[in-house]
């Protein structure tokens, strides 16, 4: 590790924002906001440091040493007591690759741009930015963990300030939704610590003087011979119990997916939260279920990934229809977007089912970009709510004429969410349905999938319809159009909607080395895992 | 049986008998008091274990520090002219389960482990040796203490006095 | 049986847990404070225990001095806050301050 | 003049109206005059594009130019190697001649715009979305790939979708352009499957390399059935956006956008899109693909032509011809008359933008009055729109020395030949019969709007001819119906210079696979396309197809006459006695009852039911499981309560245990959660002591 620690300072960044607004008196509004602003600015202009740093090549995955802006330290150390607990070793390790660092961008982005959409909050605004930057050191943190424990405590680090952001700033039933999110994201995080404690107990790390001890560094539990040949999760214990470990983790992941059936609890918690809160949850919080497959499912139990990826694309399938037509129905614009979330991240399980590069550089891209869509979407949302203090699809009708810029940003992501293409969701589409049409077995499920591309075309455009064309409604003649702060904060996510709809190869080019090993440790996995009489020596 | 040995039993049974009390004892006074003699057990403990300063330490700062804060605190939150201080117990049958569970397993694991023992040193300026740590290895830390002891001693102040403030407001 | 190392732990356990059992059944808050202030006497039994007997020199023996100094810390904020839920509430019994139910 | 240059040329062409669009968008309301900078690129479009086109179709005429790069990189794919997306322009005869095309209609309907859309309040959105109009269809027709195609092919649908809905207050309007889209994108659905199954085999987009492995015998998943389906299933693309049956309900309703827009979308340009993308993949379609093309077109032919005798509103009727003709080069095209289908395509935009225009400038004179019963006798007060209008009429119709009797006289050869080979005698009928019912109704237009008396005394007052702007491109687009610019013998385009460019490509289909006129590329070295057998019947139904066609247009309109003009017959009478067909033909066959009636409600009762499943069963169960966990400790609270007292053992104590944690699962005291919490410590740890 040399340099500047990037990684430590993106992540770390907001506390050090939280710290500095918990010092400032409650009653100076404008500079906790503006402290907030600037600290999630400063960490875009780290995220795009770091990708101007980037090294294209660089595949990662499995390997330190193609890891990048890695940082690596002894964080926890307990010397050898005694005989069965033996060291215990935790690394804070940090590290990108092709996989993470889109997300660091949208992290990044998405957060300084919620600051903006945070700004008309009008209650307990120290404490609420305060929990803001919390929430986003956790997300940060989450995606650049490279050790399992670190990534534990990050992912569990969001939970927090997300149950008092909805429980506190939320709409209506509020409580509600806010104990429904915790208790069920806290379900999935019980099942990921025991996978997380069945795998530490499984697999060694050989230190430099030839001992061996437990690990939590994910890189090594991906090798098969780290593992011990009696631990629970160890390829080589004949009993071992790695298909129920695989599936308790990917339940862990598919609850903040949200898959179904597990999704009921985003629609509520999108409704109730407020539009910052949405935007985040939406934005990035969802990605991190994708990500953890990704990241960690898929590389550590290759062998099973490729027994279950039908079933991945299964339900991939009934989230995009499922997902689609529930939306269909809903008469709460909130709610609306809420299940489109829901129908857009089936084509993420869907693109990575298909364990095909064209499939997961989909799924890859389709994470940012939903990130990107929805994000908008719901500030959309947020714009009409603060006027008119009603989401009713029916209640209004005739926007369009009272607010043409706002209705001409709502049309780039309406058309962007229905994968128009020229606009970022349709490559990401485009390359998902390539891949699961490619692999053989998932095939029928990406033909049935398509006709998420229709259902979603038919709900975007009755939902504009209901909301933007047609006669005005008196009610809302004097409703202003977007103002400047407004704007500030829905224009740069429609810049990179366009931009990456045109010419998606700077971000795409940033994954696909990494993609491409992925698939090849997933596709080889089978047979490494398989074959393991190959590595006892 | 040496003398030391007895020394330690000595002082395992005054702690554990005086926290037993504190633990307890209906009326809250007997409580305090029995906690000072508990305090009093851990600190001949800690002489026994070759740590004299720590022992002196907790002398100083438990018992004429903390447990005289914690009598003021009994005398000012409970009307001391009522004679019968009593204050109960809850969910006494769970807790008599969870913490023999605790210590009984807590005591099964020290007793069972094998810990790699090595013969214990008698070092003779452990004050000294301390005072290089505190300034030296543990610097920030000790600085950190200071600063986590001044925020305390603030925020105390400061938690006590708000209520305060605010009622008189109210009154005015 | 001579005295070792367990002996000094096992001592610490029995402390340990009658402290947990304090936080645990008390309903009044100074008296739930004293059994934070058990346990925190136990773990500094243990720390000068092993830094006895596992040859770990003075560093046990500093670490249980932050301990002591985080409790008196600890206690004077915590009785801090007593005090004014007393006023606030009348009350210093644990069980009938239950905001957390709603 | 070399390569370099036309290519330049023609992504200049392409970028120019992008430009005019995103300066339109953004400073439209700003700069009063912007839209004439519109005009303007687009005028600079169709001089470059004139230019590419002299110089491709004379110096490099056999030649494919083409240029592209890659625009997304997969990287080193494990087992495929490196892939990657190239996109790109490819310069043909076919496609510079569409270019053309494209934007001579363009401008002209641009020319038209400016003073029929005078006073809109969205004056400059107008002119932006017809630049992105532009853009967007001339990257379908200079694309040399199948990702590209289908790119552009949505962005035209969104231009589609915005120029319909443009008068969006109007709830028609909006529903229009919704169904517009909808409708598209189902067939789009098609198309992307069918390339999804080319690209999963190829590991390409683009048509040369696809083709090329064709060629080779390399078949799609190793099978005919899904080269086949891929055809078909492409063929879905065009279906959608040409309006083919099943899915042409939509360009009807479509008319609901300005009328120039109706021209140049609708008409001329963007529908044709389906019969270009035929055309495209025209080598690769096996026999069955083939007969399913052609029977689509002509069931598309004929049921529109006869929706149209009925319907009432000018630009309607125009519609359902649009439709009809469109299934004429469909089918054309499925009977493998592969230039008759490209050159009616050409031929019929102009004359078709040329009708839509002329009905524009009709409606713009009656102020908005689009019904054909309320007009009559504005030949007096619209000289110059009647003659031109009379002029696309017989074009329309198939007389001589249109531009429309060389193409439509080639394709009702094309079917009577290919009738005579493989025994489908079914095309030849439908298609002398459509040439009749075309007759008929335009014609019937002609005469209720143009002749006899005004029906409508204070509009027709009020009526007067438009102005210049709008008349030249009336007058250009009537010149360019004549036959002389496509071949100079008006009754055999052989001799013309458009037969020597157009040639029909070579299929690449196995043998056996394809129909036995059409010549495999890799059987013959020569440059043979058809069978001997094939042009000779060709040559023999040539002459039979003319008289027969020029019969059956004679026959559609003296009936015309018959009824309208000389009113022989009485229309009313007519249409009393043939009651029931009158209604279904008057109600489109009843497609749009139809489909409402069925998918519309279908998928959104399906949608309601499922908000409901989700919202009543899904989180039912969830909250259910709280309501159960919740009931649980309670009872087992009560249980406790009753039971502890008498029994003092093991079993009651752990009972006892959980009955006191279950009751007090939410007490609010935080003592009672460090008890949970400690529990589930004590827990864990003896499960993992074992590990």
């Amino acid at each position: 590790m040399s340099g500047i620690p990037y990684l430590t300072l993106v992540t770390f960044l907001p506390i050090l924002g939280m710290i500095i607004v918990l010092l400032i008196k409650s009653e100076k509004i404008q500079l906790i906001r503006i402290t907030a602003a600037i600290v999630t600015f400063l960490q875009i202009v780290i995220a795009a440091l770091m990708w101007s740093k980037f090294n294209f090549s660089a595949a990662g995955i499995n390997d330190q040493s193609s890891f990048q802006f890695v940082e690596k330290v002894r964080w926890i150390e307990i010397k050898n007591l005694a005989d069965w607990i033996g060291t215990v070793k935790i690394d804070y390790f940090l590290g990108v690759d092709g996989l993470s660092m889109p997300m660091v961008l949208l992290t990044a982005l998405i957060s300084f741009l919620g600051v903006l959409a945070s700004w008309n909050i009008s209650k307990g605004i120290k404490g609420y930015f305060a929990l803001y930057l919390l929430l986003d050191t956790g997300m940060m943190g989450s995606f650049v963990a490279l050790d399992f424990f670190l990534f534990y405590v990050f992912w569990e680090l969001m939970l927090l300030p997300m149950y008092f952001l909805i429980g506190i700033w939320g709409g209506p039933r509020k409580e509600y939704a806010a104990i429904k999110f915790f208790i069920y994201t806290l379900f999935g995080s019980v099942f990921m610590l025991l996978v997380m404690l069945g795998l530490y107990f499984s697999t060694y790390e050989i230190l430099p003087d030839g001992s061996k001890v437990y690990t939590f560094n994910m890189l090594q539990m991906m090798n098969p011979v780290n593992y011990s040949k009696e631990g629970l999760l160890s390829p080589f214990n004949p009993n071992n119990l790695r298909f129920i470990a695989y599936i308790f983790l990917f339940i862990g992941f598919a609850i903040k997916v949200p898959m179904f059936p597990f999704h009921t609890w985003l629609p509520d918690a999108h409704v109730e939260a407020p539009t910052p809160i949405s935007v985040i949850l939406a934005g990035i919080l969802l990605k991190l279920g994708t990500y953890g497959m990704m990241r960690i499912s898929f590389p550590i139990f290759p062998e099973i990934t490729n027994q279950l990826a039908y079933w991945i694309a299964v339900f991939g399938m009934i989230n995009i229809v499922y997902g689609a037509l529930c939306a269909m129905a809903q008469k709460d614009f909130k709610s609306l977007i809420a299940y489109s979330s829901i129908s857009h991240m089936g084509y993420v399980l869907l693109g990575m089912a298909s364990l095909t590069t064209q499939g997961m550089m989909g799924a890859l891209f389709q994470m940012f970009n939903h990130g990107t869509i929805t994000a908008m979407l719901f500030m959309i949302v947020g714009v009409i709510y603060d006027r008119a203090h009603t989401r009713g699809v029916n209640d209004f009708g005739g926007l369009a004429l009272q607010m043409p810029v706002y209705t001409g940003i709502t049309t780039v992501a309406f058309f962007a969410s229905l994968g128009l293409p020229g606009l970022s969701g349709f490559i990401s589409e485009a390359f998902v349905f390539l891949g699961a049409f490619s692999n053989e077995t998932i095939r029928i499920l990406a033909i049935i999938s398509t006709l998420g591309i229709l259902l979603t075309a038919a709900y975007m455009l009755w939902t504009m319809q209901r909301i933007y064309f047609g006669k005005l409604n008196p009610r809302w003649e004097n409703l202003p159009d977007v103002n400047k702060l407004e704007l500030a904060a829905l224009s740069p996510l429609a810049v990179v909607v366009i931009l990456f709809g045109i010419y998606p190869s700077p971000m795409l080019n940033l994954m696909n080395t990494s993609v491409n090993k992925l698939v090849e440790i997933v596709v080889n996995g089978q047979v490494t895992f398989s074959n393991l009489s190959a590595l006892i020596k | 049986m040496t003398t030391y040995d007895l020394i330690f039993y000595l002082f395992a049974l005054i702690i554990l008998v005086s926290a037993f009390i504190v633990v307890a004892a209906r009326n809250i006074i007997y409580s305090a008091f029995s906690l000072l003699f508990t305090f009093f057990g851990v600190a001949g403990i800690y002489v026994l274990l070759n740590a004299d300063f720590i022992a002196v330490v907790q002398v100083i700062i438990y018992v004429g520090g903390i447990l005289v804060l914690i009598i003021f605190g009994v005398m000012l939150t409970n009307k001391i002219t009522e004679v019968e201080i009593k204050t109960e117990s809850f969910q006494v049958l769970p807790s008599i389960i969870i913490s023999g569970i605790i210590g009984g397993t807590l005591v099964a694991i020290f007793t069972k482990t094998n810990w790699k023992v090595a013969e214990p040193q008698i070092l003779d300026k452990t004050v000294t040796e301390i005072g290089r740590f505190l300034v030296s290895h543990y610097m920030i830390l000790f600085e950190l203490a200071g600063i986590i002891l001044l925020v305390a001693l603030i925020g105390s102040v400061m938690i006590a006095r708000k209520e305060k403030l605010e009622t008189e407001e109210v009154e005015k | 049986m001579t005295v070792g190392l367990n002996h000094f732990l096992a001592l610490s356990a029995v402390l340990f847990s009658l402290g947990i059992y304090a936080v645990l059944t008390r309903k009044n808050a100074i008296q739930v404070l004293m059994g934070i202030e058990l346990i925190l006497n136990s773990a500094n039994i243990n720390f000068i225990a092993f830094a006895h007997y596992g040859n770990f020199g003075l560093t046990g023996q500093v670490i249980s001095l932050f301990v002591i100094i985080l409790a008196a810390a600890e206690a004077a904020i915590a009785l801090a806050i007593v005090l004014n839920i007393y006023k606030q509430y009348s009350t210093v019994n644990v069980d009938e301050i239950d905001g957390l139910k709603e | 003049m070399n390569e370099n240059i036309l290519i330049q040329l023609s992504i200049l062409n392409i970028i120019l109206p992008l430009f005019g669009f995103v300066l339109l968008i953004f400073f439209g309301k700003r700069l009063p005059k912007s839209h004439l900078f519109e005009i303007s690129t687009i005028f600079v479009g169709l001089v470059s594009s004139s230019i590419v086109s002299f110089f491709k179709l004379n110096y490099f005429e056999d030649k494919l130019i083409v240029f592209d790069f890659r625009w997304i990189d997969f990287g080193n794919v494990p087992f495929f190697g490196n892939l990657g997306i190239n996109i790109g322009i490819q310069l043909d005869n076919v496609s510079v001649i569409m270019q053309l095309t494209v934007f001579i209609v363009s401008f002209v309907v641009h020319l038209f715009s400016i003073k029929y859309m005078e006073g809109d309040p969205r004056y400059s959105r107008y002119f932006a979305y017809l630049g992105l109009f532009t853009f967007s269809m001339l990257g379908i027709v200079l694309t040399h790939n199948f990702l590209m195609m289908y790119i552009f092919w949505e962005l035209v649908g969104l231009s589609s979708y915005l120029l319909i809905g443009f008068w969006f207050e109007k709830k028609s309007a909006s529903d229009a352009a919704k169904k517009a889209f909808i409708v598209n994108r189902i067939g789009d659905v098609g198309f992307f499957l069918g390339i999804l199954i080319l690209y999963a085999n190829y590991h390409t987009f683009t048509f040369s390399e696809i083709f090329g492995q064709i060629a080779q015998g390399n078949l799609p998943f190793n099978s005919g059935a899904w080269l086949t389906a891929a055809g078909i299933l492409i063929f879905c693309g065009a279906i959608g956006k040409s309006a083919q049956f099943p899915l042409h309900v939509w360009l009807p309703d479509a008319m609901e956008g300005p009328t120039p827009v109706s021209a140049l979308i609708h008409a001329a340009t963007m529908v044709a899109a389906g019969v270009y993308l035929v055309a495209r993949i025209f080598v690769m379609l096996t026999a069955d693909a083939m007969l399913v093309i052609a029977s689509i077109g002509a069931i598309t032919a004929f049921i529109s032509a006869t929706i149209a005798i009925t319907q009432t509103d000018i630009k309607r009727v125009l519609a359902y011809s649009t439709v009809s003709q469109l299934g004429y080069m469909i089918m054309s095209l499925g009977v493998g008359s592969y230039f008759f289908a490209f050159l009616h395509l050409i031929t019929h935009a102009f004359f078709k933008a040329g009708l839509f225009l002329g009905s524009g400038s009709v409606i713009h004179a009656m102020h908005h009055e689009q019904d054909i019963r309320f007009m009559g006798g504005l030949r007096k007060k619209l000289p110059i729109t009647y003659y031109t209008f009379l002029i696309y009429t017989l074009a329309i119709a198939g007389i001589p020395f249109t531009s429309g009797f060389l193409s439509k006289d080639g394709i009702l050869g094309g079917t009577l030949a290919f009738a005579k080979l493989t025994g489908y005698w079914f095309f030849p009928v439908v298609g002398f019969f459509v040439a009749m019912l075309t007759a008929f109704y335009m014609f019937r237009l002609v005469i209720l709007t143009f002749h006899g008396e005004a029906r409508d005394i204070h509009k027709f007052e009020h009526a007067h001819e438009s102005p210049a702007t709008m008349l030249i491109p009336l007058i250009s687009l009537a010149v360019l119906s004549v036959f002389i610019f496509f071949s100079p013998n008006p009754f055999n385009i052989e001799a013309g210079w458009f037969y020597k460019w157009i040639e029909t490509p070579k299929t690449i289909v196995p043998q056996e696979l394809a129909f036995s006129f059409m010549i495999n590329e890799s059987n013959t070295s020569h440059n043979i396309i058809h069978s001997e057998l094939y042009t000779e019947t060709l040559h023999h139904s040539h002459s039979t197809a003319m008289i027969l066609s020029l019969i059956m247009a004679g026959l559609g309109i003296l009936f015309a006459f018959v009824i309208y003009q000389w009113r022989l017959i009485s229309a009313d009478k007519l249409s009393i006695k043939l009651q029931p067909l009158y209604n279904f033909s008057y109600n489109k066959w009843y497609f749009d009852e139809l489909y409402s009636k069925t998918a519309v409600a279908f998928t959104l009762g399906l949608s309601n039911f499922l908000a409901w499943f989700d919202q009543k069963v899904i989180d039912g169960i969830v909250n259910g499981t709280a309501t159960i966990t919740r009931w649980t400790s309670f009872s087992s609270g009560k249980f406790d309560n009753r039971v502890v007292d008498g029994l003092v053992n093991w079993t009651a104590y752990v009972t006892g245990f959980f009955g006191m944690v279950f009751r007090k699962f939410q007490t609010g005291k935080v003592q009672t959660y460090l008890v949970m919490v400690l529990t589930g410590i004590i827990i864990l740890f003896f499960i993992f002591k074992s590990l």
